[in-house]
């Protein structure tokens, strides 16, 4: 498998080198691996940082910017960052009104991440966590490590970002943060497997004329393998895959999340089909967002994530947002 | 079991041994988690104990404990993903366990690995037979009662015992039955680290 | 190859309907293939319609909005699309102030445009015209079609975009137009070929560990196959062959332009390395943009545009611009 | 050249012909254009003349000039790339010069498809040898004064004939000399076309 890199071993310094030059507005900091908005510590402000992974970009160093994230710590291309990268990041974004932390739900960041706040307490800073889990490919039991947090990450960041701009204390931030996680459920699919840097070969073995259902955003495959199906067919799956776990009383938030490597062309045309799907169900739509935002490298697929919102969290979604990944407003 | 006295160069070859084995069977590591995980846990380790070899070497501790806590701390702060904040609290708290003592007993050393796995327990919420490192490092700590070449043979069977488990936590739990048939690569790995304490037990008796 | 599709008949059509309930800003004429901003036609302001082959997403239907096209013309999959879309296109932006075709420079859209310029006219529309052609793989001689348009359409759509919203006349709007073109140059490589939906197989072959030196955005195949190179030898070699045919003697805009399948995580790194060899070559660098924007399909592989700017044409650059696939200002 | 008089009826057959060959031959034009273009050639073709069929169908023009005015204009309206505005004026000119006779002899086609053909080498800037469609659409009209098949003849080897040239003109002409050696999709169809025009007229010899 051929890829744009120099050696596998440097692909995140690189990509950090590369995120400096094209956002002056943000300060990269190379060696430790935080990337932190170029204002930060903003006075009074409570600060947001997340982190995981590399390999999902724009998440999560492109969702750093003014009413969304305070600060990002990637880790290594599919592995959680370590848990001094987000000590260093809760000093940089700390204004006094403390920081929170937001975690996909994976063992390697839950654990990196809390023994981040452990150590981040004993310096002296307030810190929240809360977890992203909407993947319902995986049960949420006593028996496996969780539902994985995967689109529904976008919405956290996002309207607690807004939140956090508009001054809300910490307490406030975490809570509309874990509302946003209990309102929002997504499903992925896999056409093709990603290939890391490291393993320089794809992920898994998916046979011409077959798709992979319940895919998460690390090349782990999913839980079904089934004959390729049509977009209006992969639709009607996820979303109803979705509705069986999440019961809108309330108009929904769409991601319809390309995974990498499937082109813009297709996902709009699979975006139509979401809609349509959910107009048969009835549920009515608030607002559509159609890219890759939520990527697994060049794994070819998508992902649908629906979060019910009510309208503080819909007013919190629509405000001003002006980070290098997802921009509106003001 | 033996009563040697093992002393803080006993620890530094463990760990250098421990080292140079992850970084032999990186790929095969790597291909373990590609199965049922993300492909990683090769180059994980790789990088962790490359980290712990280069920090032991620029100062070496002078106990056996200080080996291990700063083992353990490097580990926290370069592998990242689970393994990272697992490994690293085995060993810290292992190091930990083993005081300030400068050289310690294989009995001593058994009791303190006994309050490392079972802060790996504590830490990934799991048990043996979840189809993790714990299947191999739960074994081990067992069979140290007899020798170190007991305990590696006990970790190696206990990785191999994964292969037919359901893995209920870390990333191959979302496989659910799918995980089934293949070998754990924390287990694998675990039962690495067990091998090395045997080798560099071997090496001790031979010196 | 598998893809996100129905059938390969429908997938423009798909995807407009995709577009419009993604993008409520914008009116989608699924049936006349014509996107257009909800408020066109802007009183005294010039019309800005562009239009190509789809398959390039965002551009050129997410090149829509305010700061930049008030409409787009999508043909089939790299097919360069019938004149009576851009007719129809010209009649709804129109305000009496003029309309200009901005035309990436192929056979087809030059003579399809050429045509509509045509009927436009006749239809009481004044319609000017301006050809982009930056990609320095072909050699602008009489003996070939000329050079492709590429890259540098985002430039030009951008800045023509933001003197047409200041009110700038139709001359000076095409001047400004010109000025771009003539300013940019770009170079591209493929890492791997795209698949059409019509062919259904990749578009060429290219062998493990080839690369493709000097690829259009149509899945074309190069003009030169080589060993695999690192991102650092592919920079110098495109900046390069940049370099040889622009040599700018102000700052340059940077376009780091993904072809689609290569992950952003790349991108940003190979974006650090055309940085690195600017500063080597002495090119000071005004501003940097990485991302899939002028994509091919799920092509991987990556190009890169730089565009002398002067004084005016980076303050119409940094001027507000909202659109699906570029956001900034205001 | 027979001087039968070709009539609407025998144009519209021309174009059914042409249509049904497209459609069968989508596949190789498609493939043709994947070598050297951009893979759309085939279906390009086949859209644009499904709807000519379809044009032509439900209101059938009274003139042989108006059969090609109509088929031109729909082929400008639906096939959109280089092929369509060149297919496009080729047939609208091809039919202006026939005017509004109810029926032509085979010499008056003649010189209407020669300023048709004329027109399209200005269009596109391009002359026979440039390796397009102009190879077979040129020696065909030549031909032609001799009859259908021997025009048919001609233009299939004027496709054959543009293997060995480097394209100058369209989407090939990006490759230089790696064009050298693929037959041109454009040349290739323009075979089909005139190929269909033979077709009708054996139909029409049949009679
Ligand atoms: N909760 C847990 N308890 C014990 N061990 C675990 C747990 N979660 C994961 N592991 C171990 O970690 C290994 C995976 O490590 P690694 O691949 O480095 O991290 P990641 O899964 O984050 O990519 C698994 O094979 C398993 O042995
Ligand atoms: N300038 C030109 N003059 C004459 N024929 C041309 C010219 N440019 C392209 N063609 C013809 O058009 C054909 C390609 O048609 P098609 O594939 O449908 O359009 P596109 O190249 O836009 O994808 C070529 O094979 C060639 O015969
Ligand atoms: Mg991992
Ligand atoms: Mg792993
Ligand atoms: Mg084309
Ligand atoms: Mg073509």
């Amino acid at each position: 498998m051929k890829m744009l890199i120099n050696v596998p071993e440097t692909v995140v310094d690189d990509a950090l080198r590369g995120i400096a030059v094209a956002h002056p507005e943000l300060v990269v900091d190379v060696g430790s691996r935080v990337v932190v908005r170029r204002d930060a510590p903003v006075a009074g402000k409570v600060g947001l940082v997340s982190g995981g992974g590399s390999g999902h970009e724009p998440l999560h160093c492109g969702f750093v910017g003014v009413g969304m994230l305070d600060a990002a710590c990637p880790g290594e291309v599919f592995t959680s960052p370590v848990p001094d990268q987000m000590v260093r990041a809760a000093a940089a974004v700390d204004s006094g009104a403390g920081v929170l932390f937001l975690v996909k739900n994976y063992t390697g960041d839950v654990l990196n991440f809390q023994m981040a706040a452990e150590l981040a307490e004993d310096e002296g800073v307030r810190v929240e966590s809360v977890l992203v889990n909407d993947d319902v490919a995986v049960t949420d039991s006593l028996h496996t490590a969780g539902r994985r947090g995967t689109g529904a990450t976008l919405f956290v960041e996002k309207i607690a970002g807004a939140a956090a701009e508009e001054g809300a204390s910490l307490d406030r931030v975490a809570e509309l943060a874990r509302r946003v996680v209990e309102s929002s459920r997504s499903f992925g699919v896999a056409l093709g497997a990603c290939t890391t840097p490291a393993k320089g070969s794809p992920m898994f073995d998916l046979p011409a004329g077959e798709l992979e259902l319940g895919v998460g955003i690390h090349g782990e495959p999913g839980r079904e393998r089934r004959p390729m199906m049509t977009a209006r067919e992969i639709a009607d799956y996820a979303v109803d895959a979705v509705l069986a776990d999440l019961n809108p009383r309330q108009p929904v938030l769409v991601l319809v999340n390309g995974m990498g490597g499937t082109p813009l062309l297709e996902l709009y045309g699979f975006g139509a089909e979401v809609h349509r799907v959910l107009g048969e169900r009835g549920v009515p739509v608030a607002r559509t967002l159609v890219g890759n935002y939520v990527t697994s490298l060049d794994m070819a697929g998508c992902s649908v994530t629906l979060c019910q919102a009510d309208e503080e969290l819909l007013r919190l979604w629509d405000a001003p947002v002006q980070t290098p990944g997802l921009r509106w407003g003001r | 079991m033996s009563e040697t006295a093992l002393d803080a160069g006993f620890f530094l070859r463990w760990m250098t041994v421990a080292a140079a084995s992850v970084d032999r069977e990186a790929a095969r590591l790597t291909d373990l988690d590609s199965a049922i995980g993300d492909a990683d846990h090769g180059s994980n380790l790789q990088r962790g104990f490359a980290a712990v070899v280069k920090v032991l070497e620029a100062e070496p501790p002078q106990t056996p404990g200080a080996v291990l806590t700063t083992a353990g701390r490097q580990l926290i702060s370069t592998v990242g993903g689970a393994s990272g904040p697992l490994y690293g609290t085995l060993l810290r708290r292992t190091g930990k366990a083993l005081g300030e003592a400068a050289s310690v007993t294989a009995d001593e050393l058994r009791a303190a690995l006994r309050s490392g796995v079972d802060a790996v327990a504590q830490l990934g919420g799991s048990a043996p037979g979840d189809a993790t490192m714990l299947d191999a490092l739960d074994p081990a700590v067992e069979a140290l009662a007899a020798s170190f070449a007991a305990a590696a043979e006990a970790a190696g069977q206990g990785a191999e015992a994964t292969v037919p488990l359901q893995a209920r936590k870390g990333r191959a739990s979302y496989l659910g039955e799918r995980s089934i048939g293949h070998q754990d690569p924390g287990a694998t790995s675990s039962a690495l680290l067990i091998a090395a304490l045997a080798e560099a037990a071997d090496q001790e008796e031979a010196k």
